[in-house]
Formats: structure tokens, sequence, C-alpha cells
């Protein structure tokens, strides 16, 4: 029990992560059908932007602020530079893009702060708490929490505004959103600005726990996209729960299972779900019209 | 026995019934007719003949074996070919390889004697080209042939379809709406097409909206609406099945007069 | 040859080419690491101070009267990226000698290049199969992984304990060093009750902590560098386990205190003179060199010193000794005296190399550290 | 479109010219080296071209069957004491074989869900490479014997040059014969419409399948050759970057295009070369390169020039 309850936290702690990158792909992706490889350098920019402005004397909110600020031009950057110059290429060139913008932020940020690792002090201390005989840290809380409201808050955006609602009518249908006047080029620099805030919340809720260096993203870039395509992509709510599932399956894998194959393990059940659901979990069944 | 049977398809979407207790039947030389109101399941009808969709109900026959639920490739290897009502074109190719695809079940297939480039497989490249060449010209795109199919107007596309079905010598022709979208002149095309392929032989089944080239080509005539078989009969009887007139033709027929006079 | 034709020959000379660059045409040392990538917490300071030191030796008159000329390719880590860099540094840049090779992988990827070519290789890597068998031309400063094994299972013994569990990342330096450990555990009289692992990048580490907390291990031993042991030992912390935590010299910079935090209170590993220099007793052989490279690079780099960048210094020094010694450029001739080397004090310990031992180093190199109050103690 | 003759003979034949004429422009060992890994990974690009150019099929863990041909290659001898070449043979066999099983559930899947199930194909491959320590030296690597012909030690980047060379160039000769063959107009085909494909009697799953595998056994083969002659393998070879970079390679050289996978290996294979000129910048330039690249010719290298070429010279 007691064994179960750490686990459960320990993959709930990493699939939250997972899951906000997922979130980041699918907001990308529903606005332009491109899978935004450089999701991960928002979470690093997220992180060590933080460190190195608390470094240079920043209390901790203004210097998390600073970095969301500098992930969000980052991602404006990339979408006004890189994705709309390229406007019409095919989704794989826009694709190679993004992977080529990651190289690049990847590429800079080793110059601009360092090849080090560093760590964030934890928000509210590192003792543990006691659950069922499990050892929670305070900040798997914070990160927890962290991914619920931003889950929410653009659940509420989505529905509840007009922006929102802009963007929803994009995603279903571009010809048709622009057509009834929205301005698609917006929504999707909208949804570059979204991604790459919630990326670099995630790096900010995340480091304490899980240090970070300007080479954290690519790795989350994979396990992200992987999560988005066990969701199903295209749709927030399997983001999160294939974000979850994905940190639930690598923590139980290891604990159970085997800790070297824990990954191959996860790709594993990846692969039977996809055998079994061709769109994800929770990824839209489209009826091939001709 | 005729040469392709359908009969009692039923398929439903989510609750929702496309098609219920549906049949025809067609004999070669043959051309067939479905009408009916947007949404009474013609294409639907199409889709899960060619074996697309798979029904819920019913059976399909070809030359009297079952062929229900078959894959389309295995359909058209028995000799079963269609078009698309919205098209399903090869764009990255030329008209010419379009319509060389269309050949693909009669050319030999060897991977090691394609991947070395063999002199059968080029003699069967030349082989598949001509032919190709020949449909091409039997439906007026000759001059167009090395033209990559991006660069065709719509109406030529629609021809490139026929072309492309024919390569595959089919029994048994379907056709989705081969007017639609085309002008008085390309449809008068088609028009002398479509008889000209059923002077050699072949069944033609089309789905079609246009009312004038129906009642011109059609030797029978099978009415849909919403899912259900209406009537069937020849241009004249449906033309003349007072349910037909109220459901369907009553309106349409109205047009159609006005359009005349 | 008479004085006429001498003063004939030297004006053509000068005429050709400035007299003074024939005379010291640079040395051309070459150098292949691992900048960037997973092992870049390890290759980034070798740089800095193969970049560092070369730039003094210089100032001071550089080598056999000529500059030395510092060629490096960051290979991110990737093995044949290495072998690669190693051709190019053999064929096109003409080097005389290399240091580098962050990684065993990387170094043993370019050693077939630099042995054919005959060119001195000191690897700055710290697997065994490097100079285990013997290469005539490839040489390494770090000590091993499996002296790491030794020193630490030496501790265990002197503690008590015999159950071991381990916990390793399943990259290079980890997976190297597990295999070492497993292999002279029994030897030493060590039970390895656990054998866990985790990928480079995971984050956490507490299912396969619970699994060694259920096995009945009586001390934890991780091996791996940069950012997992940090992890390891923040979940340790996380769990409550109080079982000894053993770290490897793989952590062997401040940098680990700093991320591990509080949790790294007790930790104990074995590591060279470098993190404790200023413990060392005064008639320690290693405490001057160990202190003047320390205050070189913290002063000019502006962070903190790590052994790794210390294996650089050595490696540099021991080439820079043996061209000397050699007074040519040769490959052979420097070999020769790199073999020769006797009592030359490093970073790393006092190296005594000879044909059959290309690392000179002896388990008296390492020191058994543990941390205190967010510092290095030095033990024995 | 599909080459004609006289295509499959300009490209051969501009392939088999720069083959002839690198060693005479760049002698060195340490060119030759690169040159031979460019035509190393232009054999692999070029599997990868017919699976996505030719095929439309998207395959995120290419690397991982370049691994099963370089390991295979490194551990016949090891362990079996086969015959290096003869362990090559397996190894691509075992690719090729492998591709067939997991083929058909997996090109299933269309678009990205194809990606990640690629993705995870690779990424298990390399897991086993990296962690089955014993048997396959795990992430420090492993020596591959030298390759012995007829008692010929085959060594020396020269000879080496021309082996891959020349292998390259039956590669492309291969590729550039399926495409213009029934099945690669097949291919070809289902690329722009599967269901139309099916209609005239193309078999897609088989069609696929087909082509999934050729890929594979492309990447085997290039990874044998890369072991042989490297003659030092670690799991880098079948890593996840590995993959991508291979994908980047066929998109920047012009997807479809045979001459484009190659020009795309040789630049993706040649710049981080040239690219060491910029030191610590040398990622960031990378980066920008491949961004600019696909901002300006964005069909890719090969058809972007040729498209630049004839509007400038209208036929």
């Amino acid at each position: 029990m007691v064994e179960l309850v750490q686990l459960l936290f320990a993959g709930l702690t990493t699939g939250a992560v997972y899951a906000l990158v997922a979130l980041g792909f699918t907001l990308i992706f529903q606005a332009s059908e491109v899978v935004n490889f450089a999701q991960g350098e928002f979470v690093m920019l997220g992180g060590m932007v933080t460190v190195f402005a608390m470094k240079a004397g920043l209390p901790l909110p203004l210097a998390a602020l600073l970095a969301v600020l500098v992930a969000v031009a980052t991602g404006l950057l990339l979408h006004r530079l890189a994705i709309e110059p390229a406007k019409g290429a095919t989704v794989v060139t826009l694709i190679i893009v993004t992977i080529g913008a990651s190289i690049l932020i990847r590429g800079l940020a080793q110059i601009v702060f360092d090849k080090q690792f560093h760590a964030l002090p934890a928000f509210t201390g590192d003792e543990p708490i006691r659950l069922l005989g499990a050892a929670i840290l305070p900040q798997s809380l914070w990160v927890l929490g962290g991914a619920a409201a931003i889950v929410l808050g653009l659940w509420l955006f989505m529905e509840r505004t007009l922006l929102g609602k802009a963007v929803r009518a994009t995603a279903a249908n571009r010809l048709a959103a622009e057509l009834v006047g929205i301005d698609t080029r917006v929504v999707l620099a909208l949804a570059f600005a979204v991604s790459a805030a919630i990326g670099a919340v995630g790096g900010i809720l995340v480091t304490p726990i899980t240090l970070t260096s300007y080479a954290v993203g690519t790795l989350l870039a994979l396990k992200g996209f992987a999560a988005a395509m066990l969701g199903g992509i295209g749709n927030p709510v399997g983001a999160v729960v294939g974000g979850l599932l994905l940190g639930l399956l690598e923590s139980f894998a290891a604990g159970w299972i085997s800790s070297t194959y824990k990954d191959g393990v996860a790709f594993l059940v990846i692969l039977l779900v996809l055998f079994a659901l061709p769109q994800g979990l929770l990824g839209r069944r489209a009826v091939e019209r001709v | 026995m005729s040469l392709l049977e359908a009969r009692g398809i039923g398929i439903a979407f989510g609750g929702l019934r496309a098609l219920d207790g549906v049949g025809f039947a067609v004999d070669p030389g043959e051309v067939l007719a479905i009408i009916g109101p947007n949404g009474a399941g013609k294409t639907t009808l199409f889709n899960v003949v060619t074996g697309l969709y798979r029904a819920q109900s019913g059976e399909v026959r070809l030359e009297g074996r079952d062929v229900t639920g078959l894959p389309p490739h295995v359909l058209a290897a028995r000799g079963l070919a269609r078009t698309f009502q919205n098209l399903q074109i090869f764009f990255r190719m030329s008209a010419l390889e379009n319509v060389m695809v269309g050949r693909h079940l009669k050319e030999r297939r060897r991977l090691w004697a394609e991947l070395l480039g063999l002199p059968s497989v080029l003699a069967e490249n030349r082989a598949s080209r001509a032919r190709a060449l020949e449909l091409l010209a039997f439906v007026g795109l000759a001059e167009r042939a090395e033209e990559p199919a991006s660069a065709l107007p719509y109406g030529a596309l629609k021809r490139l379809e026929i072309a492309r079905a024919l390569a595959c010598e089919p029994k048994v022709l379907m056709l989705d709406e081969p007017a639609a979208g085309c002008n008085p002149v390309e449809t008068e095309e088609i028009d002398r097409l479509i008889l000209a392929i059923a002077r050699k032989g072949t069944a033609v089944v089309l789905v079609e909206h246009d009312m004038k080239l129906v009642m011109r080509i059609s030797d029978r005539v099978l009415v849909l609406d919403q899912g259900r078989p209406l009537a069937e009969g020849t241009p004249q009887q449906v033309r003349s099945d007072p349910r037909v007139i109220e459901a369907y033709l009553g309106r349409l027929g109205l047009e159609a007069a006005h359009a005349a006079a | 040859m008479n004085r006429r034709r001498l003063i004939f020959g030297a004006a053509t000379a000068s005429f050709l080419l400035p007299v003074a660059v024939v005379a010291a045409e640079p040395i051309k040392i070459g150098s292949f690491l691992s900048v960037t990538g997973p092992a870049s917490f390890l290759g980034d300071p070798e740089k800095r101070t193969l970049e560092l030191y070369v730039e003094k030796i210089n100032a001071a008159g550089g080598v056999l009267g000529r500059k030395i000329e510092l060629v490096i390719y960051d290979d991110g880590g990737d093995a044949n990226n290495a072998r690669t860099f190693a051709t190019r540094l053999v064929e096109s840049d003409k080097v005389v000698a290399v240091v580098g090779g962050t990684t065993t992988a990387t170094t043993m990827a370019a050693i077939p290049v630099l042995e054919d070519a005959q060119i001195p290789f000191i690897s700055l890597a710290g697997g065994i199969e490097i100079v285990e068998p013997v290469k005539p031309f490839t040489f390494k400063t770090p000590h091993t992984d499996r002296m790491a094994c030794e020193k630490i299972f030496e501790d265990v013994k002197k503690r008590g304990f015999t159950k071991v569990g381990m916990i390793s990342s399943t990259a290079g330096f980890g997976a190297s060093m597990r295999n070492q450990c497993l292999k002279v555990a029994p030897e030493r009289g060590i039970q390895i009750v656990a054998d866990e692992r985790y990928a480079p990048g995971d984050t956490d580490t507490t299912p396969q902590l619970n699994k060694i907390k259920a096995s009945g291990a009586e001390v934890i031993v991780n091996a791996d560098f940069g950012q997992g042991p940090a992890i390891v030992t923040r979940n340790v912390r996380q769990l409550g386990l109080d079982l000894p935590l053993y770290q490897s010299h793989g952590v062997a910079s401040k940098s680990f205190i700093d991320l591990a935090g509080p949790a790294a209170e007790g930790v104990r590993l074995p590591a060279a003179a470098m993190l404790v220099a200023e413990q060392l007793p005064d008639d320690d052989p290693q405490k001057k060199v160990v202190l003047d490279y320390k205050t070189t690079y913290e002063s000019t780099q502006k962070q903190p010193v790590s052994t790794f960048g210390g294996h650089a210094y050595d490696g540099l020094m021991l080439l820079v000794r043996a061209i000397e010694k050699a007074g040519s450029t040769d490959g052979v001739k420097i070999r020769d005296a790199l073999r020769a080397t006797k009592g030359f004090v490093g970073t790393g310990g006092v190296v005594n190399m000879s044909p059959t031992d290309h690392m000179g180093l002896d388990l008296s190199a390492f020191r058994m550290l543990e941390i205190r109050n967010g510092n290095w103690k030095l033990l024995y | 479109m599909a080459p004609g003759t006289r295509t499959k003979l300009l490209v051969l034949g501009a392939l088999g010219l720069v083959l002839l004429l690198v060693p005479l422009l760049l002698p060195s060992a340490f060119h030759l080296r690169v040159a031979a890994l460019v035509w190393i990974n232009a054999v692999a690009a070029l599997g990868l071209a017919l699976l996505m150019g030719l095929a439309g099929q998207v395959s995120l863990g290419h690397a991982g069957f370049m691994g099963i041909g370089a390991y295979a290659t490194a551990l016949g001898p090891k362990h079996l004491g086969l015959d290096p070449l003869l362990s090559m043979g397996a190894g691509i066999l075992l690719a090729g074989a492998l591709a067939f099983l997991v083929g058909r559930p997996i090109l299933r899947l269309k678009g990205h869900y194809l990606a990640v199930a690629t993705l995870g194909l690779g990424i298990l491959v390399h897991l086993v490479l990296v962690s089955e320590v014993p048997t396959t030296g795990g992430p420090d690597g492993i020596q591959v014997p030298r390759l012995e012909l007829f008692g010929i030690r085959l060594v020396g980047p020269e000879l080496w040059y021309w082996i891959t060379g020349i292998t390259l160039l039956l590669a492309a000769w291969l590729a550039l014969n399926l495409e213009d063959s029934s099945t690669g107009r097949a291919l070809r085909a289902l690329h722009d419409s599967e269901i139309a494909a099916s209609v005239v009697g193309v078999d897609v799953a088989r069609a696929k399948l087909v082509v999934f595998v050729i890929a594979a056994v492309y990447a085997a083969l290039a990874g044998g050759l890369f072991a042989l002659f490297n003659r030092f393998v670690t799991p880098d070879v079948a890593g996840f970057l590995r993959s991508i970079e291979l994908v980047t390679m066929v998109v920047i050289g012009g997807m479809g295009s045979i001459l484009g996978a190659v020009v795309g290996a040789a630049l993706l294979t040649v710049l981080p070369q040239a690219l060491t000129l910029f030191h610590d910048y040398e990622h960031a330039v990378l980066g920008l390169s491949i961004i600019l690249f696909m901002v300006f010719l964005r069909q890719g290298i090969v058809p972007g020039l040729a498209a630049l070429v004839t509007r400038r010279r209208p036929a």
C-alpha cells in the first residue's frame, strides 16, 4: 500500500510535466497541424531563466514571471520568424523547421547560460509530507496543483472567451474559421504564445524537483509527444490523460517490472494502445468521406 | 443470375440508418442509374458495394459469388471499378501515370525484377503506358497525358478518373456523379463515353443528379429515398411512378419542365 | 658549409618566411571533447582547462621554445563524431599528440585512428578498457571506475557492512562503473543485493529506491554523474531511508552539493585530492599542485572547480613534460617519454607509468570524502 | 513524376561523377572518411526517402534498423564466430524480418500516430543495445573486427570510400528502378489517396509493408557498412537523434527525390564539420541553417533548386 502510493505520486508528478508538454503540443497542433518539437525548449527556458534571474538577485515570483515572458517572446519569435515565413509548406517541412528551432534555442542557451545543472529552492520547503505512509515532497503538490490550475484555466479560456472560441473554431476547420472572419494567423501566434507559457510554467514548477540544464528540452519533447499521441492528439483532455498515464506507466514499470526497461514498457503499452485504438485513447475517430 | 447483385443492404452510422434493405442488380452492357435526393444513401451504397464500408446486413454477389465485405483491392481484382464524387486523383503524378496505376492488376509485379529494372519490367512499363495512352485518347485527354494531374481542370479530372477505372478492364464500372460540376459540353462528352463503355459489354452503375443525362442513357433507374428503395424500373416507368413524382421527381420534374420550356 | 652560403641561406629563408616563425612553428596539440551533449558536464570544464593552461604555457614561453597551438573539436558525446574528429586531427590538422576523449565510448572510438597514426593520446575518460590491455600510444589520466568501486567497497567493509544496493544510470559512465562494481564485489566480500537502473534524464528514482529498501541492502551505491546523483540523493532523503549513501567520483564537483542540497549531508564518495585541497596536510605532495589549479581555475572561470577539469590539466601537463623530455615532437619519442613518467604530481594523484601501466595511479590516489555542513570533509 | 530512363541515367551519372571527383579534389584520409560517411548516411536516407517521399509514410525510428544492421555485424563475429560479412547479411535479414513482422499493425496508423509508433520501435531497439551490456557492450560501444575477403584485409579510407560509394550507386539504381515500376507507381498513388489506390486494385497494406521492409533493409545495410568501416559502434547509431537526423536529411534534400536524399545526407554530414569554424556557436548555426533551408527551399534542396532553374529558363 505504501509502495503503491509512493509509485502513484512519483508517476503523477512526472506525468504532470509530460501532460503540460503534451498540452503545448496539442494547442499548436490544433491551430496548425504542426507538431512543434521545440516545445521542450520552453520548459527548459522556464527553468533556466528563473535560475539565472534568481542568481542575479530577483525574488522567485519576479524571476518566474520574467521566465514566462522570455518563453512567450521566444514562442512568438519562433512563430513570426520561422513558422510564418514557411506558410504554405507541408506539415513535414514545418516540423523540420521546429526541429531546427529547437537546435537553435538549445545552441543559444548553452552560450547565454552555461552547461551546468541547476536547481531551484522548493517553494515551500523540502520536508516530505507523510501520506498513507508514503513520503511526498511538497513541491510535487505544487506541480500537480499548478498543472491542474493550468488545465482549468485553459479550459475556461477555450470555453468562455471569444478568443478561445476562435482557437477552437480554427482547430475544427481552418477555412471555415477564416470565412467567418477569424484571423487564423493571430490564432496561431496565440497558440505559440500560450504553449510557450504553459511549457515555461511547467519548467519553473518542476525544476526544484528535477533540476534543469540547457539540454533538458529534447527528452521532454520526446516524452510529451508520445503522451500527446497516447491520449489522442488534438484533444486537450487526451493530452492530460496521456501525460499522466505515461508518467504512471514509467513509475510502475520501474517499481514492479524492470527499472532498466521502464521506458521500453511505456512505449510497448503505447504501441499496443495504438494498435487497438489508432487515434489514441481519446482522439477523434474520423470516418473517411469519399 | 446477374453480373453484380446487391441484396438487402443495411448500414447505420451511430444510430442513423443510412441504408435499409437496399438492393439492385445489373447485367453486362446494362446502364443502371441510382438517383435520389441528397442524403438518400447513394454514395454510401457505392461505398458498401466497393468494399470501403462494411454493411451490417445484406450481401453483395459478383458473378454469383458472395463478395460481401471483401476489401476494395480484392473486389477490383474481381472486376469492380469505380470513380468518386469528390475526386480522388493522384495529384503528384501525371495524367498518364494516374491511368497507368489503373493497370496495376494487369501488371506482373515481381519485386526483384522491378528493383533490378529487368527488361521484362521495362517492357511491361511500355505496355501499360501504351494502354494508358489509348484510354486517355478514349476520354479525350491524349494531349494532356504528360501534364501533372494537378494542372488539369475539374472536368478533365472527372474523365481522368473514368480512364483510370477503365484501365482495370472492369466488368462493372461504378460512376459516382460523373457529370457533377461539368458544363453542358463536358456532360455530353461523358454521356457519349458511358454509352461507348456499355456498348463494349461493361455493366455501368451510376449515381447522378443530372436527370437529363440519366433519362437519356439509363436502361433502368433505381430511386432511393432516405436510405430506402422507393422505385425501380425503366426511365419511363420511374418517371411516371406516382410515388417518385410525389417524393422526388415532382419537384425536380417541375424544374425540368421549366428548363425545357 | 662556408659562411657565405650560410648567410645566403638565411637571407633566402628570411625572404620566404620570417625567420622567427620558421624557428618557432607552433606545436599542434589536438583534442576532441564532449563539450555539449549528455557529458557536457565533464567536457566543458575540460575544454576550459585546456584553453586556460595552453594560454599560460604560451605566455611563459611555450614548449621547446615553441608555442602550443590547440585544436579542439566538440564531439557532442557521439562516438562516431569523435572518430571523425580524431581522423581530422591526424589528417588535416597534423597534430603531434591528442589530449581528449571525455567519455569511454568516444575514447574507444578514436583509439584505432590514433594508434594507426602513432599519435600519443591521453584520454580523460574512466573506463578501464582504455588502458587494459595496454595499447602502445594510448594513456589516461583519471582513476578507473574499478578503483572507485574498490575504494567504496573498502570503506563499506570498514564500517562493517556487506550488503550493497546498486543504483546506476544506463548511460556510459554509470553503466561502465556498475559493471566494474558487479565484477569486483565478490572479490571484496561484498554482496550486491539490488541492482537498479534509471535512464539519463530521469527525474524520479523513488520506485527504484523503494526496491532497494525492500532488498535488505545496508548501504546504497550510486554510479552516475551530472543530474542523476543529485536526484537519487534527494530521493533517498525524501523516502527517509537511513542507509549510508555512496556516490562515485563522477559527482566530484561542488555543484553536486548545491544541487542535492541538505540531502547531501553524510554522503560519502571516493575522489581526487582536489576537492579537499585546503584540508590536505601541508606535507601532502599534491597540495601545492591542487591548490594552484583550483585557484587559477576558479578565479578565471568564475565557476567551482571539478576533478574533470583536473584530468585535462594532468593530461596536458604530462604531455608537455614528455615533449620537453623527449626534446622532440616525434610520436614514438613522446610516447617513450610518457611511459617513463615517474613521480609526476597531478591533480589526480602521483603518476608512475611504465610500459605495462599507461595510467600510473593506484588506490592511494583516491581519497574518501564525506559531505558535512555543505562541504567536503577528507576522511582518509 | 516518375523518372524516365533519361532522368535515371542523369542522376546515376551525376552521382558517379561526384564519386570520381571527390578523391581527386580532396584526397586526405579525413575527407575520404567524411565522404564515406556521407555515402553510408545517404544509403539509409535513400531507404527512408522511398518510405516517406514515395509512399508518404513517416518513420521516426529508422535509426533502430541501422542499429540492428550495425550491431549484427559487430556481434556475429564476437559471440557466434561468424564472418563479419555474413553477420552483416544476417543483420539485414533480421531488420527486414522485424520490419515485416511489425509493419502491418504499425502501418495501419497514419501521420503522427505512425510517427510515434515508429519512434517507440526505435527506442526499444536502442534500449536493448544500451541495456544488454554483456552482449552488446552497452553505451561504451563495441569493437568490430576488420573485414577480410579471401585473406585480404579490407582497410584504409580510400578502399572504404569506394566500397561505400559503389554501394550507394547500386542502392540509388535500385531505388530509381523501383520508382519507375508498377510497385513504385502504386506507392506514389497511395501517397495521394489510399482509397483510390485500393479501388484500382492496389493492396495498400501490402504495398506499404513492402516499402517499409525495403527502407529497413537499406537502413540495416547502411548500419552494417558503418560498423565495418568504422570498426566501432555505440548505441548512438540507433538513437532517437539519429532517427530525427535521417528524417531531416530526407526532408531538407527534398522528399520524393532520390538525389535529394543524397544531397540531404551530404549536407547534414558535412555541415557539422564545416561549422566547427563557429566554435561555441556551431549548434546555433546548425539550427539556423536548417530553418533557413526549409523556409527558402521548402520543397527541399533538389526540387527547390530544380524549380528555380526551370523558372529562370521557361521551357
